[in-house]
């Protein structure tokens, strides 16, 4: 269960959904991290492109690997432009078993920061600007530059 | 021939060219100084599957990704 | 903020709510811990009893040593009885980073479970059973047993 | 008098004793059978604030509360 939506996403509506088309089959952990753009350093908002056939690769693996503990992952992302004070970003866990859950959404967005193919720009003044100091080049980078 | 595609902030239209391998890929774009300065921090998917070699093999119709540093959430 | 509920919680309004209400305060990361009354051993559902007096001093202690961090936290919990698939507890982190927020999430939960005046019961043919293999001794308890 | 309160699973309505310390309290409750077999397992709250020494000193309306293992959540 991968969405991406253009904007902000409805994060009340999608916990709503998400917690009820699980809440029947038994797990006994639930735990969302919901992300919000916040108001620092003078911007006007976040935005975000996103390079899908990647990201479904990159999320069905984990998908995979959760299942394998029993557990289950969803995910949420903003494409385009987010405002202050809005939510970009939702990640979600189910288990049995809380330790799972808590293991889990942790490596889960920790992964999604340094792995997932999103790239994040400041809005200031109308213009996008890439958050090149805050980006994670992606395990394995620099391949194509090891040629002289 | 091959297809280059440059994701996210790389301000770099899409391009193509004849290549049996990601060192030929490798070779071409160092020649290229706006390319040049992403290529340290960059990853690489050939179709859409990240590599870690130099060495991999390419056929014509393949799509090579460069992936900039990455900031989701 | 410490919520306790006759029965099953509301999870979509309790989230709803809390979203809502630190929704412009400049938080960049909410993780709610969502439990759920699993189907298992037979049992017909769960009951609560709790503590509230130590509960409340328990919960305060922690929201000072979030607030040290920047950090909020949230505690919604039911009492008597809960049918199997309905939610008994929700605890939530506000903080404005991913890491902090992931690490309370997880050590709040853990002691909660370690230390909150809490008492489960397992409910079988109506009867209450109390979870003793489940339930753990509060940290520091048989003071009263050390004497001969 | 100190009030003793048990709690949670404790089938025991709380009681009232001359206690000048938890190590009185402790004492009386051992020559309970019934509550012996808890007080292995029990936190102690003096006024609803854990205390960890039986030199805990009580004075006249204190309120004494055991709390057997717990399980929230």
């Amino acid at each position: 269960m991968l969405e991406l939506y253009d904007n902000a996403l409805d994060v009340p509506e999608i916990l709503r959904r998400w917690y009820g088309s699980e809440a029947q089959n038994n797990y006994g952990a639930f735990i969302p991290f919901v992300g919000t753009v916040r108001d620092e350093a003078g911007i006007e908002g976040l935005s975000f492109d996103i390079y899908e056939p990647i990201l479904e690769r990159w999320f069905a693996s984990w998908q995979t690997r959760v299942k394998a503990q029993g557990a289950l992952v969803k995910m949420a992302h903003a494409k385009g432009d987010v405002g202050i004070h809005e939510s970009s970003y939702i990640a979600a866990v189910f288990s049995a078993k809380r330790r799972v859950a808590l293991t889990l959404i942790d490596a889960f967005v920790e992964d999604f920061k340094a792995s997932a193919p999103i790239w994040k720009y400041d809005l200031k003044q109308g213009e996008r600007y890439y958050a090149k100091e805050r980006s994670t080049p992606i395990e394995g980078s620099g391949l194509l530059g090891a040629v002289e | 021939m091959v297809r280059i595609e440059f994701l996210g902030p790389i301000a770099k239209e899409s391009l193509e060219m004849e290549a049996t391998s990601l060192q030929d890929v490798a070779e071409a774009l160092s020649s290229d100084e706006e390319i040049k300065a992403w290529l340290q921090t960059c990853a690489v998917a050939v179709n859409d599957t990240l590599v870690s070699s130099l060495d991999t093999p390419l056929r014509s119709g393949d799509k090579i990704s460069l992936l900039p540093p990455v900031c989701g959430g």
